[in-house]
């Protein structure tokens, strides 16, 4: 019997929750892993080994001064922008699927919130929504910076979506299907979609990785340049949001990742379930602390080529092979 | 080199602590620079160093203590010549530190003088280099360079008043603070 | 941020000017400005953007007022004087003793080099002479003084374009060099360890075990650096070709140090007009070709591991000098012996005189330079035979390689503007004075 | 120099290989890195033995000093009023910290070794004025004393500038 | 109810205490560096003094998002509008080092154009002294400052006007 819809709102409760500690968490983590690389410690002052880190970042920001500057004409749009990158952020993590899901009682309880056919799709449509939210913080703070740090996130997101949706039409050419949930158990019963869809994963992790502007690839908010780009302007807890939803957005990506080309919960042996999707998510996200730690940034112009001209054509091609070799054999 | 007379505008040279010093008038100094530039290899401009005379040699100026043969490191309190330091033309001088790139890096004083209100004619298209020079002449000494396609101020604010390095403008600053016991 | 437009200055100069030299890029009318061009002026998406003084990538306060066509740089004026100190100013106020506490705050990355250059200027004056130990020890200090300071610049640079691990790195070993210092001279910066006519005090016997194991360790910390950069294909594809310089271009600006030698310019003073004992050591002065943001980045990189080598010829020198006179034995400059002051009255009355009045230097003009981690670091200074500097004017390095973003900026992006800000090296405590 | 494919492989190895490593970081309020024994912090002012005051009341600290932070008014000692060893002693000596450079010009200048630069640094105050320090606090031991390294290795026997007298 | 057992009721100081414990443990310093004390500023980011041990290596470029203005040096007449700008730009509640004997007095360099202490254009909660403060004398400074703010003490601009 499918799940009734209470239980869904409580899932839903729930992973929200679990995604906003696991935001925390991920800021601690890369606070930790960052001073490990660079011959340090890292955050170990607030609680034990800086536990409660993110909770004092949190408290601090909430007490800190809301604040919009006086050259914003549109005010509403200013506040609401963090929140529309927030709002989608998390919501695309509402179809990732971490687990096989349970029987209870005489309930089958699904293994995430939703389970869309049009799964992949509707993460693509809700990171691209949640773009604005950037695009539009940047315009309406009246800051030279910020408008030039949205108008690099406003060419970069843009560019690097068709590459990213290019990279996995070879995954969702092999899985037959949109729904995440499928294309997991199709990667079980036949193989990880890594191994035959190597192009792919690099394609699908580099664009990943300039989809959510993480180094190398972090033109938006360089703070050597732009000062900090788009939220220039955003102090205390709407700061927080873009921040948070950055993160979130990562996460959703190395999620993604781990979903559609490392067979989400499965691991080799032992059915542990979601610990295997978050094992391996805690991976994923540290490849992207250890792209941070060690990789120069790429200039604007650099990144809109690569873009174009290396990662689109890569994927196209990978897509087609794919596409061709699947019919050839089946 | 004995053909410095031949540096137009040529006034005089000096020696002295191994470093060579050409006066040149004021009038003649961007012929003189090309001259020297082009004919003797100096390309490279280090520095301009305008100084302030003003109260050169006057009162509270003491001048170099020691003995006619030279100084007598063991006695104290060695009471010897007292001479006063020879008198300078005219109030500030404007000397161009300039080096040649090639062996021994022969380096050569090219040195102007002037008085308050005179100009000097800017060298700018002779060594591009003298461009930030000359304004922080211009904001330190007040010295005005003729031809300078941008002589504004560059180290003060532009509304600053007065030209801090010259020696009529007061250091500023306040007094140290300190308990008030008496 | 904003901050109320500088008055534009009235223009004595044609709007277009023929070039300085036939194929020169110095800009035609003002060498040190960018002027926006004119058929990009009239149209109205010209964005004036100031970077500073304070922007992160500025390396304090400099500001930069900046035209942009998008992200294309298309004009620039640098803006300096926010951190103008008015060094030269008090040091005609000091006796020239206490005046060699000033310079050292000039530059703070090379705080030892420019300490030396005032200290040569005054011992030239007064045709003093030092003692060989204190000259090596000056030369062993100075250049880890050059590799302190390039290891800022590496940190920072790497920085500014993205490589955030790097800062950490170079610091790590920044902390190693201000070590040596401290163990030396008594603070991590600003020791004042040189004092005319040699040094403050005598070498401990520790400092030499810690820096041979400084100099074996160093090398190895380069290595690891240039791992993360020197081939990384990013680091290449935004340093390469960007912010070019020319050898005839470098000249005529005044450019010294590693960016003259970046731009294939085999000078250094170091070996071309040798000061302290440099003509007795081995080193190789690292030249390259291209004048572009990378070879600037080489120039450095090698610079540093000669560095090194050259610090272990000290030592090496320094080992058969224990015990040896580490300050000239000139009572009428050089503070007496401790010991003597409660001996010799002759040496109390000295010594009162010296720190009350302070020493003369006797008259005349002088132009001293040394090979400053920036490069040809100046200083000029005046005497009047009296107890104080009549003048004292530096040749800062800094203050002239500003003087190159104009030229270096043709068809560079923001964050070209970054990284060329970032490898002419500049100082603002020492471009500003 | 051409980019090559495992050029940035090394990059990720040394990254990486620091997480290994233990780190070099001295956490500071619990650990105190020992201050090499030349390191000049907070200034002292000393007594003979007899507990008289070394200071004589001289002022060559105050000509000394490039930043013209000490001040120091002498007075006479009296037979029934002896503080100092000398003729003088200084009344007021006060050394405002705030201006101080630490340069150690003072300590070089003075005949008696009455001032030294010891090696405290902990000196920040919420206020400007508590950072005048009087006689008084010279002449009291320091409270947040700091490890200093073996000044037999990193020092000269006996210091430049501390000699007995 | 008063206002006393209002806060005893809700429990407020408690509350207050755990933000205060919040902020400084979370305290970001602005990205604001002026000369030679700025390069022991960097320093204590750097490997052998950590500040991120305290959660404060996140060095905010924009002073929107900075909590706390290390004033790293001499701050020239011409300086003292920007660094005044910064200060307003930063939100509530801020505090101010005052880095090194220029910023707290002036220093060595008492002429024409240094600003004789930075406390006449921003209220400062801690001077450190030295020129520059070794990184661990700038922690003691940042760590009595925590100790200020977990006393309770408000930050400098509650307490006193600009000039002191």
């Amino acid at each position: 019997m499918r799940e009734p819809w209470w239980i869904t709102i409580i899932k839903a409760f729930v992973i929200i929750n679990l995604v906003m500690v696991a935001f925390a968490y991920t800021t601690w983590l890369e606070r930790k892993l960052l001073g490990r690389m660079q011959n340090r410690y890292g955050p170990n002052r607030a609680g034990p080994k800086g536990l409660l880190q993110p909770i004092a970042d949190l408290v601090k920001l909430v007490r800190k001064e809301a604040f919009q500057p006086d050259s914003v004409e549109n005010g509403f749009v200013y506040i609401i922008a963090p929140i529309i990158s927030m709002f989608t952020a998390l919501a695309a993590f509402s179809v990732i699927p971490f687990g096989a899901g349970w029987h209870l009682w005489h309930w089958h309880i699904d293994g995430q919130i939703l389970n869309v056919p049009i799964a992949l799709i509707l993460v693509f449509a809700l990171g691209s929504i949640g773009i604005y939210g950037f695009i539009v913080g940047g315009w309406v703070s009246d800051s030279k910076f910020s408008l030039l740090g949205s108008m690099r996130t406003c060419a970069q997101l843009v560019s690097y979506e068709v590459s990213l949706s290019l990279a996995v039409l070879g995954v969702v050419i092999m899985g037959r299907s949109l729904s995440l949930v499928d294309i997991v158990h199709r990667q079980d019963e036949t193989i990880w979609f890594a191994a035959p869809q190597l192009v792919g994963l690099l394609v699908f992790f580099i664009a990943g990785t300039a989809e959510t502007s993480r180094a190398p690839f972090d033109l938006p908010e360089a703070d050597t340049e732009l000062v900090a780009g788009y939220h220039t302007e955003y102090s205390g807890m709407r700061w927080g949001l873009f921040q948070t939803s950055e993160y979130i957005n990562m996460i959703t990506l190395s999620a993604l990742t781990v979903t559609l080309f490392f067979a989400g919960w499965h691991g080799p042996w032992a059915p542990l379930g979601p610990l295997w999707f978050f094992l391996k998510l805690f991976i994923c996200v540290s490849i992207f602390i250890w792209l941070k730690a060690t990789l120069p940034r790429l200039r604007y112009d650099q990144l809109m080529r690569f873009g174009w001209k290396v990662l689109l054509p890569v994927a196209t091609v990978n897509a087609v092979v794919t596409a061709a070799l699947v019919v050839a054999f089946q | 080199m004995n053909d410095w007379p031949r540096v137009p505008g040529f006034v005089e040279t000096k020696e002295a602590y191994g470093e060579t010093t050409l006066v040149v008038e004021p009038a003649e100094l961007v012929e003189a620079a090309t001259y020297v530039r082009d004919e003797l290899g100096f390309r490279f401009l280090s520095d301009i160093s305008p100084a302030d005379y003003l109260g050169w040699g006057g009162k509270g100026v003491s001048g170099y203590i020691g003995t006619a043969t030279g100084r007598d490191l063991n006695l104290p309190m060695t009471q010897g010549l007292q001479t006063l330091p020879t008198l300078k033309p005219k109030r500030f001088s404007v000397s161009y530190h300039v080096l040649a790139l090639r062996e021994e890096a022969p380096r050569l004083r090219l040195q102007v003088w002037l008085d308050d209100g005179e100009h000097v004619p800017s060298v700018v298209r002779v060594w591009p280099t003298a461009d930030w020079h000359e304004r922080e002449a211009f904001d330190m000494f007040g010295i005005v360079f003729d031809g300078h396609p941008n002589l504004v101020r560059i180290l003060m604010e532009d509304d600053w008043e007065g030209h801090p390095l010259r020696k009529d403008y007061p250091i500023g600053g306040e007094p140290v603070r300190f308990s008030d016991a008496e | 941020m904003t901050i109320a437009p500088e008055r534009r200055a009235t223009r004595t100069w044609p709007i277009v000017g023929p070039p300085i030299y036939e194929g020169s890029r110095i800009p035609a009318n003002i060498p040190t400005i960018l002027e926006v061009p004119r058929e990009l002026a009239n149209l109205d998406d010209i964005l004036p953007v100031n970077f500073g003084p304070n922007h992160p990538s500025t390396h304090g306060v400099l500001r930069l007022v900046v035209d942009l066509d998008g992200e294309r740089v298309v004009g620039l004026r640098a803006v300096i004087g926010y951190l103008h100190t008015g060094f030269e100013k008090n040091m005609e106020q000091k006796t020239w003793w206490k005046a060699i506490t000033y310079p050292p705050r000039m530059d703070y990355l090379a705080f030892q080099l420019n300490e030396l250059a005032f200290v040569l200027a005054i011992e030239k004056l007064l045709a003093l002479e030092v003692p060989e130990k204190a000259t090596w020890m000056r030369q062993l200090m100075s250049e880890l003084s050059r590799i302190h300071s390039h290891l800022i610049w590496l940190g920072t640079a790497a920085l500014e374009i993205g490589a955030i691990s790097l800062l950490f790195y170079c610091f790590r070993d920044r902390d190693a060099v201000l070590d040596l210092f401290e163990l030396v001279g008594g603070q991590r910066m600003h020791t004042r360890y040189f004092q005319a006519g040699g040094l403050a005090e005598d070498i401990p016997d520790g400092f030499y075990p810690e820096a041979r194991t400084f100099c074996e360790y160093m090398p190895k910390a380069i290595d690891e650096y240039e791992a993360l950069l020197t081939r990384n294909p990013i680091w290449l594809e935004r340093t390469q070709g960007i912010g070019l310089l020319s050898a005839d271009d470098a000249i005529a600006l005044g450019q010294s140090g590693p960016v003259l030698r970046a731009s294939g310019v085999d000078w250094d003073l170091r070996r071309d007009e040798p000061y302290l004992a440099y003509d007795q050591v081995d080193f190789r002065v690292p030249v390259y070709e291209n004048g572009d943001v990378y070879d600037r980045y080489r120039v450095r990189v090698d610079e540093m591991r000669e560095s090194v080598r050259i610090v272990e010829q000290c030592l090496n020198r320094l080992d058969r000098m224990n015990g040896k006179p580490w300050i000239a034995d000139d009572r009428k400059v050089v503070l007496p012996p401790r010991e003597e002051l409660h001996t010799s009255m002759e040496s109390l009355i000295h010594h009162f005189k010296i720190v009350t009045e302070g020493y003369r230097v006797p008259e005349g003009e002088v132009y001293v330079c040394v090979e400053s981690a920036r490069g040809e670091f100046g200083c000029y200074v005046v005497s009047d035979g009296g107890p104080k500097p009549w003048r004292v004017k530096f040749r800062a390095p800094s203050f002239v390689a500003l003087e190159a973003t104009a030229t270096c900026m043709h068809e560079a992006l923001v964050a070209d503007l970054i990284a060329i800000v970032g490898s002419l090296d500049t100082v603002m405590g020492e471009v500003d004075r | 120099m051409s980019p090559s494919p495992v050029a940035p492989v090394k990059g990720f190895a040394v990254t990486l290989r620091q997480i290994f490593k233990k780190p070099v970081t001295q956490e500071y309020p619990e650990y105190k890195r020992p201050v090499y024994p030349r390191f000049r912090g907070r200034h002292r002012l000393w007594r003979h033995e007899n507990g008289l005051e070394k200071c004589v009341g001289c002022s060559l600290c105050a000509a000394a000093c490039p930043a013209d932070c000490i001040r120091v008014v002498p007075a006479e000692n009296t037979p029934d009023n002896r503080v100092s060893a000398g003729e003088r002693y200084a009344r007021i000596y006060e050394i405002n910290l705030s201006r101080c450079i630490f340069c150690g010009y003072c300590e070089l200048a003075c005949p008696f070794d009455a001032i030294t630069l010891g090696n405290e640094f902990e000196l920040s105050e919420y206020n400007r004025d508590d950072q005048i320090y009087t006689k008084d606090m010279l002449l009291a031991e320091p409270v947040k004393k700091v490890p200093v390294a073996d000044p037999v290795l990193y020092d000269t026997p006996i210091p430049y500038y501390r000699t007995y007298s | 109810m008063s206002a006393d057992e209002l806060e005893q009721y809700l429990g407020i100081t408690t509350l207050m205490r755990a933000v205060a414990w919040a902020q400084t443990k979370s305290m970001w310093p602005d990205q604001f560096g002026l000369s030679c004390c700025a390069m022991e500023m960097i320093a204590i980011v750097g490997p052998r003094y950590d500040i991120a041990r305290f959660g404060m290596e996140a060095f905010r470029a924009s002073p929107r998002q900075a909590d706390l203005l290390i004033v790293s040096g001499r701050v020239a007449h011409k300086m003292a509008a920007p660094l005044r700008q910064i200060y307003d730009q930063m939100l509530e509640p801020k505090w101010v080092i005052a880095m090194g004997a220029c910023a707290s007095s002036g220093g060595m360099f008492n002429n024409y154009t240094v600003l004789q202490g930075v406390d006449k254009i921003v209220p400062v909660d801690v001077y450190v002294p030295f020129c520059p403060p070794r990184p661990e004398a700038l922690m003691e400074g940042i760590i009595r400052l925590h100790e200020a703010v977990q006393a309770g003490i408000p930050p400098a601009y509650e307490r006193r006007a600009v000039a002191t």
